[in-house]
């Protein structure tokens, strides 16, 4: 942060920076249902994804990179995944995962299940399947790590505030979920 | 000729030192992190970083360093801001301290520094109370510690802060009373010293309990498994670090792994003989301790791949039931030795 | 006289219960035992698979996605109805022919314009697989299709059609299994293949076709005038014989 | 510090770096006692001691000024932290002041005279020498010879505190 919003690098100094983002995604794991298992299942030994370099489970969302969504997302469940979301310092990455997260999946007629996380946070890769094999996982992860290894940084920040109004919690939309409103911030003191 | 006089002036060796420690100060905590992930990965059946750097992931540290700079540097609104942006380098600055005394080799035969013959070797700097140094200038990171925790204006750094300073307390009386039954052994509470009083025989064979006293208390000091309860990720989110993002939390991770290899070191030189070897004469110094570091290193690795955190009170149980004790009855057994032999 | 390896490992295993049992010797042994066990896996080789360069031996019928084998699809619309996603779209519109002999009627026959699975709603359960009544979807194992574009899961009859390549051939057929090739003519097979197989289809039970082929129940006369003797209708007695002769013939089978 | 200083000159490294250890320690007294926040009065406190550790570092007394900073840094203020961060540490502005300033100036100024007094009477008149390092083995042979009496007295002051303790810590 700092200079990389503002200046595109010359493309030595660019390539390094992007390499180092790109071999270094900490994993926020958010996972909500039976795809969480197949992502746990991508971090244990016969997978390991650590050898792409992705850290699993990063130790709260302050130090992550990568945000996966893996399983069904619920309205009740949104703000809190809006929130980690928010917690995770620029440059943050998110990983759809499964059929629930991309677009609700089997819940499509559910009252109460978001239809795709991509409508509370922005999303980068989407992994189908139901669930998806963790080899999936990872073959989303190598897409994503493409797409970090060509990206310019000043782009993706100018992405992303283009993309900001875009999700469904701002201000002007209340979406009301249990009783309360999404940006109602008292949840936030305790 | 020119070597010569570059090498009697004692403030360009002094600059050569400084820049020597500082390189392995950033060094040896990389290396230690690497192999950290590929042991910690075999110990699970696991292969460990493989892509970042193409040979078997030798690049991943790096990697996470250029990532970390570029990270969003975030300071929470309730934070305390000047505190917290302070924290790391309160931290840092004396587990990086610690490197300066670390005496890697014997004093050079031919020394022609003008300072006198304590002035050259493989060290950085030769303090004539070198363990009151180490054991005070590292006693300073926990205030880094409470700073970041309370500064933070999160219940889960301000409990990993009490549970880190809670646990410093405990275990700062053990690690000095094991330090300073070797200070009395060999006579003399210079680092140098004590490492050249093990040319006979290594510090840990009279007493092995002081040697585990004092691995075990520097675990706890360093807050490494089994005695991480201050930055518990799975309870606590990683404690006094739960805020930080970027270099600083790189700074922390830095600071921690540096503090394994310092204490390490401590270690070796106080109870391993140094850089006294074994079977193999022939070996340099330095070289020794380097291998016995590793090694101590290593241990530190397996344990934290081996063993369950420790419950709080169990932690506190231990210190001050068991080790405390253990450490003062080995000190008066040193103390009867040195009279009647 | 030497142990075999079975006892042997009983007695250390004896032994090691006994250490650990003591109270101050167990919890030191527990704690090198546990040092010894990381220190064995480290030495092993791991078992971790390295994902992007070899791929994954996956078996056959995974459910990667589905593939369609576009020429058998008749636009039934039976998939696409069952669908609990609804994640399967179908156009079609009806093509005329020109009828076979002159003078007779035109002939109509649906053609397949567009055959699309949306993969971000697709649950996977393979429901349009199994109804599908002319063999027009295939379950594949080929999982590498993730995207940064949400509207580009929904894969088109090309793409589809592409994946049919994935497609492994079914697997084989397991032991005592009618050969699908000679459906309805199995009783007629002259040699059978091998003995194994002979005495696999001797004892398992007999296959649909061979009861609908079996002579209709007949009526039992005992059972039919025992019936009349009751004082019971015409019908009912006849019933009553017919399930009287079933069980008779069931039992002379057994 | 510097081996090029010599006895004699006018102004001396050591004396400099004295005067601004004291002039950081004398600063962060004052911010101890001005701060309104608990913690920042602690932090404070962190450097007046490191200060006070440093000035014996400068004069020679290495013993003494490490263990200044491992003794009062690293184990007291840490314990005055732990005490305050356990009980009551707000973090923000929070007024902290007792109205009792006159009380506070005049006993702190009470201590700070008769303080002054009594070092400048025992050790006024006389000069280190800073070419002699202050050998550890010195300090603990005057330590067991001249000053053995205070010394026990600490000691048994120290016991009774943590009988004490122990008393406190078991009453429940």
């Amino acid at each position: 942060m700092g200079l990389t919003d503002k200046v595109n690098f010359p493309q030595p100094a660019k390539f390094i920076l992007n390499w180092g983002r790109k071999y270094s995604l900490w994993v926020m794991n958010f996972g909500l249902a039976c795809c969480a298992i197949e992502l746990i299942a991508a971090s244990t030994s016969r997978h390991d994804f650590i050898r792409l370099g992705v850290i699993p489970v990063a130790h709260g969302p302050r130090q992550a990179d990568m945000l996966v969504v893996a399983g069904t997302l619920t309205d009740k469940m949104a703000p809190a995944l809006k929130r980690v979301y928010e917690q995770i310092p620029e440059p943050k990455y998110v990983i759809s995962f499964g059929s629930c997260s991309n677009c609700g999946g089997p819940f499509w007629d559910s009252y109460s299940v978001t239809k795709g996380v991509d409508q509370i946070v922005p999303v980068d890769v989407y992994v189908p399947g139901c669930p998806p094999r963790p080899e999936a996982l990872l073959e989303g992860i190598l897409l994503l790590q493409d797409r970090i290894g060509k990206e310019s940084l000043k782009e993706h920040y100018q992405r992303r505030e283009a993309a900001e109004p875009e999700p469904a919690f701002t201000s002007t939309v209340p979406i009301v979920v249990g009783g309360g409103s999404i940006n109602d911030t008292s949840i936030r003191d305790e | 000729m020119i070597f010569y006089h570059f090498f009697s002036n004692p403030w360009a060796v002094f600059a050569l030192k400084l820049a020597a420690v500082f390189i392995f100060f950033l060094t040896a905590p990389l290396f230690l992190g690497y192999v950290e992930h590929k042991g910690l990965a075999h110990m699970q059946s696991r292969l460990g970083p493989m892509e970042a750097g193409k040979f078997h992931g030798w690049a991943q540290l790096i990697a996470d360093g250029v990532k970390f700079i570029q990270k969003e540097d975030i300071v929470p609104d309730a934070a305390d801001r000047r505190i917290f942006m302070l924290a790391p380098m309160i931290v840092i600055i004396p587990v990086s301290l610690v490197f300066l005394v670390i005496p890697f080799g014997p004093a050079a035969v031919s020394c022609h520094a003008p300072a006198g013959a304590g002035a050259c070797g493989f060290w950085g700097e030769n303090f004539d109370v070198g363990i009151f140094f180490v054991l005070a200038i590292s006693a300073i990171s926990v205030i880094g510690m409470l700073m970041a925790g309370w500064a933070s204006a999160n219940k889960f750094s301000l409990i990993g802060a009490i549970r880190g300073a809670a646990q410093l307390i405990a275990y700062e009386l053990p690690l000095v009373l094991a330090a300073s039954a070797v200070a009395m052994q060999a006579g003399t509470l210079s680092l140098v010293g004590i490492g050249d009083a093990q040319k006979a025989y290594w510090f840990v064979f009279p007493q092995i309990a002081r040697f585990i006293i004092f691995v075990i208390a520097s675990l706890a000091e360093l807050s490494r498994p089994p005695f991480d309860m201050p930055i518990a990720d799975s309870e606590i989110i990683f404690g006094h670090m739960t805020e930080y993002t970027g270099i600083r939390f790189g700074l922390f991770l830095l600071s921690e792994y540096a503090g394994i290899v310092s204490l390490s070191a401590i270690a070796v030189v106080l109870y391993l003989g140094a850089w006294h070897g074994f079977f193999v004469p022939w070996i340099p110094g330095p070289i020794w301790t380097l291998a016995k570091i590793g090694a101590l290193s290593f241990l530190v690795i397996w344990l934290r791949a081996t063993y369950p955190r420790l419950r709080e009170d169990q932690l506190q149980k231990m210190a001050w039931k068991y080790l405390i004790p253990i450490a003062l009855v080995n000190i008066l057994l040193t103390m009867i030795f040195k009279v009647v032999f | 006289m030497a142990m075999t390896k079975e006892e042997r490992t009983a007695k250390l295993r004896e032994l090691e219960q006994k250490i650990a049992s003591k109270k101050g010797i167990g919890a030191l042994y527990g704690l090198v035992k546990g040092m010894s066990v990381t220190m064995r896996t480290m030495l092993k080789p791991a078992i971790t698979t390295q994902y992007p360069h070899v791929k994954p031996d996956l078996p056959e019928r995974t459910r990667g996605v589905i593939a369609l084998k576009e020429e058998n699809c008749t636009v039934c619309m039976l998939c696409s109805r069952e669908c609990p996603d609804w994640c399967i779209y179908i156009d079609s519109h009806k093509d005329v022919m020109p009828p076979k002999t002159p003078g007779a009627r035109a002939r109509t026959r649906n053609v397949l314009d567009r055959f699309a699975i949306d993969y971000a709603l697709c649950m996977y359960c393979g429901i349009c697989v199994d109804v599908c009544p002319f063999d027009a979807l295939f379950w594949s194992p080929h999982f590498e299709y993730s995207t940064d574009d949400l509207s580009t899961l929904t894969h088109e009859m090309d793409t589809l059609a592409k994946w049919m390549d994935f497609v492994p051939p079914p697997p084989p057929l397991e032991d005592g299994a009618e050969d699908p090739s000679q459906e309805g003519a199995a009783a007629d097979s002259a040699t059978p293949a091998a003995g194994t197989t002979e005495a696999a289809e001797t004892q398992a039970p007999p296959a649909r076709e061979e009861r609908h082929d079996e002579e209709p129940p007949q009526i039992d006369q005992e059972a039919y005038d025992a019936a009349i003797a009751q004082g019971k209708p015409d019908r009912e007695a006849r019933a009553l014989a017919k399930k009287a002769w079933i069980l008779k013939r069931r039992k002379a089978q057994s | 510090m510097d081996p090029q200083a010599t006895e004699g000159a006018v102004v001396s490294w050591p004396a400099v770096f004295v005067a601004i250890f004291g002039a950081v320690a004398a600063i962060s007294a004052v911010a101890v006692v001005l701060s309104r926040n608990v913690v920042h009065a602690a932090l404070s406190l962190v450097v007046v001691l490191g200060a006070a550790g440093a000035i014996f570092l400068v004069l020679g007394a290495e013993f003494v000024g490490w263990t200044q900073i491992l003794i009062y840094v690293g184990a007291i203020v840490v314990l005055l932290l732990f005490g305050l961060m356990l009980t009551a540490a707000p973090i923000g502005k929070h007024a902290l002041d007792n109205q009792q300033r006159g009380v506070a100036f005049i006993t702190s100024a009470a201590v700070f005279g008769v303080f002054t007094f009594i070092i400048w009477r025992s050790f006024g008149s006389q000069r280190i020498h800073l070419n002699q390092v202050v050998r550890t083995s010195d300090i603990g042979r005057s330590l067991f010879s001249g000053y053995i009496l205070p010394f026990e007295v600490v000691s048994v002051l120290l016991l009774a505190a943590l009988v004490g303790a122990i008393v406190l810590a078991k009453k429940d």
